[in-house]
């Protein structure tokens, strides 16, 4: 029998627990800006931002184009994850591997390449000779055009919020439709559709969240049009700073929040009253088998791939050879000069090295074991309690580093209350700040996985003995195993390219990867940074392909790529 | 505790910058944090707000900005003998800041462009339309104050940002973008700071500085030191040390404009005499901000 | 060991019914009942709530004196010491057969050389030793199931739950593990509760029957008298074949019926209320003095062929013959012995 | 409709032996193929193949004159238009009850009335017309068991495959389902396949009889001639109850052994090699002048009891009996009949 234990299966300190990592993660950062709100809107100041129409564009822009955005995400991440885990597509070890790769990109580098790829200097066109004269408007400073790079950008989120669940179809289930006379396309919409909308619904609600908070791609494809997302208009208040601005910016922030909560609301409502606990044995993945179809859709998966990596990396790699941004990249300007200067003369690099990957492990498996508490907590609790854990713990990932950096310095400036001890200055800030704002990636898949488990499987466990721990490390952990490998390198990633937390929050000593890469960008060293951004992408393959070593010890599924 | 600056100077301006510092005051040990003036600013005030300030020293973008920090209380007050050497425009009478360099803002265009601009006005030719990309004020300080500047000028005036919106020009995000759109071709003329283009145009990038013939707007990235501030006496030091003409050559040789009177200028630029600075009244200038704010983006629409 | 109270044990799950509602049945320590219901009268929920993923709505369930659930608390299961058998398995999908099979065992602290040696011994006891190193997903449903029942009699829990654990198995695979069960209880003195359809394995495992219906108990007893005396249609039509007639009957006959008792019903001549009356078919044995009837249909089941006879009044009665038989051939038979349900 | 031929079909999982090898079953168009076999034997796997979710290793299977599949090339599934009950139902948890059966009929474009009409007929005749709006996870064992059967009768396929489609229902049920598929049989005239465990059922409902034993086909045969003639240990182990007994049998003995034939064999007069000899319970009967042995067990079944008995030499034999007998008893027995398995 596969139904819902209404026994107290959890200890007695798991929920106090979870809602006080929440607490400190979530509400604590939030409840001080909301202070700054309060105290602004007491003095009257926010009068005029609320009559302000900047506040109500930018809203609108954000929502498009976060909607949008989230529509290609979805419609890409999907794809992928489809093609990837369901059929018998050739290469799909490969393409699985290269399609988070993107991620690990900063958006900024991405928009930047595509900027030029389309603009009248981009060598591909001009190689076509259908390169647009010089002026003519670049399509990309649109709505549209940041939509788009929002979707290649955050489509890998959904792709691995999508796989785990897809690991756990039931095989049967796929087979009896089938055999009821479905089509492919038919089981596919009827069966496999449905089934995985608790991860589908968890990568979308990742990208929207994403989307909402990006800052990197409006700032360059939106400001010249003036387009201003809540991001970018935030941003923008931060560099006229006044005495209004804190108050201004936590009413921005609410909006931020806002958005992110209906989004999550409308999220609950899809899921609600459906069941997708899988009934008996499930985990054999059903093939579907694309037959000639696959010669078709190879190629233009290696094509997408092109455009969402190749194509920008080598923009980035040209950027790091040639000595001045605008130089054409020949055998004559080709220089090595940058990269031996990241490596060998900047010390900063090091030390970015050093912390960026203590920081982004930390993260990814500190918060894996955090998430793996809560989601089995939230999972298995449904009512307003488990939708307002969610909730906050979903905000600080949708407002912009920016702003989650100012609130833990509000909080954590002064030397803390009994310790004694001042966190702010040292990396342990930083840590905290990534434990906040990476907790909503970190949890989706993990919790969506927990939804679709056989509660039978856990119940045998306990009847044969075994408790809480025990159980949750030999039982549930395993069996959310893939979620919780999409989780870590969700986490790893994106916490490895980290910029506008870390930004504020760095001191000497403590700069990230992200960090050292803006400054060395923003003080005129583009080839620098360009630079190090290739080593960085270099170093996460590198630790890929040793996962990818170890992979046949790791249990089934954690690795995304491999099938 | 060590000297704790907080500075907006690229990277290895700032630590030259420190170096030079600690070589002449080796007893002193610096602390530094660089970023963007925004983002400075935001870790600032959050401190502030907190109750914390860990600066001691600001070496950031524009007087507007001190004098706003000033007006709030925020700043020390010190008289530094260094400034007889300056020109007292450079530096607030009450010793509250002090210009380091002149940052100056001109027209950038990519050496593939028809037209060598000499003149603000020449980016509202037809032979620009399209062409034109400048910063924004929202993003950076130095636009702003450049629009301000700019904005006080006969003959210019709001008017001229005005016509270059009806050319068709952009207003993208900081000095690096705008930089990067010329040189990559995609924009031909830009509004940028000084020393962006010159510098990589000595690594060889299609890019050409310009000081047009109306004048430049400058910003001064000056030094200040906080109210809160434990270590007054070393901040001190250090606000001599960029003020004297160890510090300042030392800008110089990062490829700035002194601040200090009588000094030589970098390669690259035209001699000091034919750059004509436009002036700005930083307490005016606040006092305008957001209204300037306002119409710009209603020129160029922020909304 | 100690005697399972379930004292008017309640559970309502929100639909038009409750699944279960005010079932008291005591088992003794050792007892091995059965629990027999038709589909959906809630069996599986009687013994999810014993196990502890449950908690009663009303009444409460005791292990001796130690109360181990009511409406207000309860003994999760991990503490309760019983071991169950699902009726859908819950093999855990990532650990081999052999890993399924000694997971308690190894909750419980049990490894190396005795672990082995149990879980070997297990899986001998099911006839899997050969799949010990199999993934569960690549096992027949047979299979699954034997894995469940090894893992389910590994160790020693205080009670046994068992939902219908021999339902996929041939009937030589279930012979011997009914054997298996029954040497396990003797072994162990564990106290077995077993829920299944089939009546005959009932009866020939346990001490004692419950019958269910719609969430409450029709009756209690031990197997033979429940044969011989069903209480009430529903446990009449339960258990054991049978066909079950409506017979006008004079107040005052006694429930168990002979061929004289009977005879006199089907010749029209007593009246009285309509009782129902359980004919089991061994009882029907051909008499040309009998009831003529009219063969329905004739099912070969091996042995012998299962009859249904038309009554001249339309009424179904059940019969075997050794002999083939045609449908649409007259038969006369007697009944030698029935038995009015209540 | 057309025939279904099994053409020497093999199946390797890359295990220790293959699955199913070499099977080779015609089954008539409208034939009803009951599959026997102890667990695991390959019947779920031969079953898959048909429909087409497993690519035979070997060997071919066709119906009609149409290649469904071979090592090569094979016909999907969704092409074929059979239906199946999976031993585990394989219900879809997002849909309802009458979503999951009125499935096959939405994708063959039927909607409106007509849906909910066919729909609610299968559920009536499953006895779930209540239950229709309920998520499979809120059904007991059984009720999920005959939603996966509703949604199998809901079509007119030409093929239907049931996989232990009864395991999980009381008798009661059972032999209503049975009556059902018996009727949808006669209605449709599709050809059916049913794997199950219990020969009474299928000695019930088939027309032809497969058994099976480590994934080889052991005796094809109607019902009748299997149960009375079943070929080798196996079968005869396996089709009804009865003890196998080892027996010096002197060459040339026909292989249906009267009492007459078999009484010098426990006197120990008869020579020969040992044969396997199946001695079925009901020709086991009580006799004075018989074979004198010990009752080591007797089981109640309700309408009788079950004994197993040890013959002098200590084989076991399998008797019923009306009357209650104690283990340790005395009693003589004659053997009506036997039969010789090879
Ligand atoms: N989680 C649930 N929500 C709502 N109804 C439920 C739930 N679980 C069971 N039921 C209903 O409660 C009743 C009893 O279910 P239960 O599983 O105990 O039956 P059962 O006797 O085990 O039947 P079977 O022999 O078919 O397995 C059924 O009608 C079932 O549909
Ligand atoms: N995917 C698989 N991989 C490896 N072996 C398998 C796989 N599927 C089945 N087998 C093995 O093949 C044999 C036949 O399995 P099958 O499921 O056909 O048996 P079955 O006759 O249906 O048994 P049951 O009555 O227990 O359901 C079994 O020994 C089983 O373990
Ligand atoms: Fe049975
Ligand atoms: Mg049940
Ligand atoms: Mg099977």
């Amino acid at each position: 029998m596969t139904r819902s234990a209404s026994g107290s299966s959890q200890p007695r300190w798991l929920l106090p627990f979870v809602i006080l990592a929440v607490a400190l993660l979530s509400v604590l950062p939030l409840s001080r800006l909301a202070v700054a709100g309060f105290v602004a809107l007491w003095r009257g100041d926010l009068g005029g931002l609320l009559a302000d129409p900047a506040l109500w564009s930018s809203l609108r822009y954000t929502l498009e184009t976060a909607l949008f955005g989230t529509a290609i995400s979805v419609l890409l991440g999907a794809a992928f994850a489809f093609l990837l885990t369901l059929t018998d597509l050739r290469g799909r070890s490969v393409l699985g591997f290269l399609f988070v790769l993107p991620m690990m990109i900063p958006p900024q580098v991405t928009a930047l390449a595509w900027v030029q790829m389309s603009g009248p200097s981009s060598p591909l066109l001009k190689a076509l000779h259908i390169a647009p004269p010089l002026g003519s408007p670049q399509p990309l400073y649109s709505v549209g055009g940041i939509a788009l790079l929002f979707g290649v950008q955050h489509a890998p989120l959904v792709y691995l919020a999508l796989r785990a669940g897809l690991m756990a179809l039931p095989r049967d289930g796929i087979e009896a439709a089938r055999l009821s006379g479905a089509s492919s396309l038919q089981v596919f919409r009827h069966i496999v559709l449905p089934l995985s909308m608790p991860g589908l619904i968890a990568g979308a609600a990742i990208a929207f969240v994403s989307c909402v908070g990006n800052f990197g791609i409006p700032a360059i494809l939106g400001i010249p049009a003036s387009i201003y997302t809540l991001p970018t208009l935030i941003f923008s208040k931060f560099s006229a700073f006044s005495s209004r601005t804190f108050g201004e910016v936590a009413l921005l922030s609410t909006a931020i929040a806002l958005i992110s909560v209906v989004g999550l609301a409308v999220q609950e409502r899809v899921l609600r009253g459906r069941d997708y606990r899988v009934i008996g044995l499930a985990g054999a993945v059903a093939t579907f088998r694309l037959g000639g179809l696959g010669l078709l859709v190879a190629p233009l998966l290696w094509l997408l791939l092109f455009f969402v990596l190749v194509a920008p990396f080598m923009a980035l790699l040209a950027g790091a050879l040639v000595p001045a941004y605008g130089v054409p990249l020949t055998f004559s300007t080709l220089s090595f000069h940058a990269f031996e200067e990241v490596l060998f003369r900047q010390s900063a690099t090091r030390t970015a090295f050093a912390n960026s990957l203590f920081l982004s492990a930390a993260t990814a498996f500190g918060l894996l074991l955090l998430t793996l508490l809560v989601g089995y907590q939230l999972a298995s609790r449904r009512g307003v309690l488990a939708r307002v854990l969610t909730a906050l713990v979903e905000i600080p990932y949708a407002l912009p580093g920016i702003v989650l950096a100012v609130a833990f310095i509000l909080v954590f400036a002064g030397p803390l209350p009994v310790l004694n001890v001042t966190l702010y200055g040292t990396i342990w800030i930083i840590l905290i700040a990534y434990f906040s704002s990476f907790f909503a990636v970190s949890l989706k898949p993990v919790v969506s996985a927990f939804r679709q488990l056989d509660p039978a499987l856990e119940e045998a466990a306990r009847l044969s003995g075994a408790g809480f721990y025990r159980r949750l490390a030999d039982i549930v952990v395993p069996l959310v195993a893939p979620a919780a490998g999409a989780s870590v390198i969700l986490v790893f990633l994106i916490a490895c390219n980290e910029l506008t937390v870390s930004a504020l929050l760095w001191t000497a000593g403590t700069q990230t990867l992200g960090v050292v890469i803006y400054n060395l960008d923003d003080s005129g060293g583009s080839d620098l940074a360009s630079a190090l951004s290739v080593l960085v992408v270099v170093m996460v393959v590198a630790m890929m392909l040793a996962l990818e070593f170890f992979g046949k010890r790791l249990p089934k599924g954690v690795l995304p790529w491999r099938s | 505790a060590n000297l704790v600056l907080y500075t907006s100077q690229p990277n290895e301006d700032a630590q030259a910058t420190v170096d030079g510092f600690m070589a002449v005051n080796p007893d002193i040990k610096v602390d530094w944090v660089r970023d963007g003036t925004p983002k400075i600013m935001a870790k600032l005030m959050a401190e502030i707000e907190a109750g914390n300030p860990v600066a001691d020293v600001l070496l950031i973008a524009d007087t507007v900005t001190l004098e706003r920090m000033k007006q709030a209380g925020q700043l020390l007050a010190y008289k530094s003998p260094e400034a007889a050497n300056h020109d007292a425009a450079l530096y607030d009478a009450d010793g509250y800041y002090y210009s380091t360099k002149l940052i100056t803002t001109g027209i950038v265009y990519n050496t593939a462009a028809g037209m060598k601009p000499e003149s603000w006005l020449d980016l509202t030719k037809p032979e620009a339309k399209g062409l034109v990309t400048m910063p924004s004020p929202l993003t950076s300080g130095a636009a702003l104050i450049h629009a301000q500047t700019l904005a006080g000028v006969e003959g210019l005036g709001w008017d001229l940002y005005k016509n270059l919106a009806a050319n068709g020009a952009i207003a993208a995000g900081g000095n690096g973008a705008v930089l990067k759109s010329v040189a990559s071709g995609e924009k031909a003329y830009g509004m940028v700071v000084d020393y962006m283009p010159i510098r990589e145009k000595a690594k060889g990038a299609p890019v050409e500085f310009v000081f047009p013939k109306e004048g430049v707007s400058a910003v001064t990235e000056p030094v200040g030191i906080l109210a809160s501030t434990k270590n007054a006496e070393a901040a001190q030091k250090f606000v001599d040390y960029v003020l004297s003409e160890k510090g300042q050559n030392g800008f110089v040789k990062l490829g700035y404009i002194p601040a200090r009177n009588g000094m030589a200028l970098p390669d690259g630029f035209p001699a000091r005499d034919s750059i004509k600075v436009l002036p700005i009244d930083a307490a005016e200038a606040l006092k305008n901000t957001d209204d300037d704010l306002k119409t710009f983006s209603g020129i160029y629409g922020s909304n | 060991m100690a005697k399972l109270i379930l004292n008017h044990v309640g559970k309502d799950f929100g639909g038009s019914r409750p699944a279960v509602s005010s079932l008291s049945i005591d088992v003794r320590a050792g007892g091995f009942l059965a629990l027999l219901g038709p589909s959906g009268c809630g069996k599986t929920t009687v013994l999810r709530m014993i196990a502890g993923f449950e908690q009663p709505s009303d009444g409460s369930i005791l292990l001796g004196d130690r109360l181990l659930a009511d409406a207000a608390s309860m003994v999760p299961p991990e503490r309760r010491n019983m071991a169950m058998v699902f009726q859908s398995y819950a093999l855990w999908p990532h650990m081999s057969v052999a890993e399924n099979v000694g997971y308690p065992l190894k909750v419980r602290g049990i490894s190396g050389e005795r672990w082995r040696k149990a879980v070997a011994d297990a899986l001998e006891a099911v006839r899997l030793h050969e799949h010990a190193e199999r993934q569960p997903a690549d096992l027949s449903g047979g299979q699954r199931q034997r894995v469940a029942l090894a893992r389910c009699l590994v160790t020693s829990p205080d009670v046994v739950l068992l939902d219908e654990p021999l339902a996929n198995l041939d009937r030589h695979l279930k012979q011997e593990m009914e054997e298996t069960f029954r040497d396990f209880h003797n072994r162990s003195g564990a106290t077995m509760i077993y829920v299944t359809h089939d009546q005959s394995e009932a009866m020939a495992l346990a001490t004692e029957v419950a019958v269910m219906s719609e969430g409450r108990l029709v009756q209690l007893a031990p197997p033979e008298e429940i044969y011989a005396r069903p209480e009430g249609r529903m446990a009449g039509a339960l258990i054991g074949q049978g066909a079950i007639l409506q017979l006008p009957l004079p107040e005052g006959t006694p429930r168990l019926l002979d061929w004289a008792a009977l005879r006199p019903l089907f010749q029209g001549h007593a009246a009285g209320a309509c009782a129902d009356i359980l004919v089991r078919p061994q009882h029907v044995v051909v008499d040309p003095e009998g009831i003529a009837c009219r063969v329905v249909s004739a099912l070969y089941e091996g042995e012998r062929y299962a009859l249904r006879l038309a009554l001249p009044d339309g009424q179904i009665l059940r019969a075997f013959s050794a002999a083939r038989v045609s449908p649409g051939e007259k038969l006369a038979v007697a009944i030698l012995s029935a038995w009015r349900l209540a």
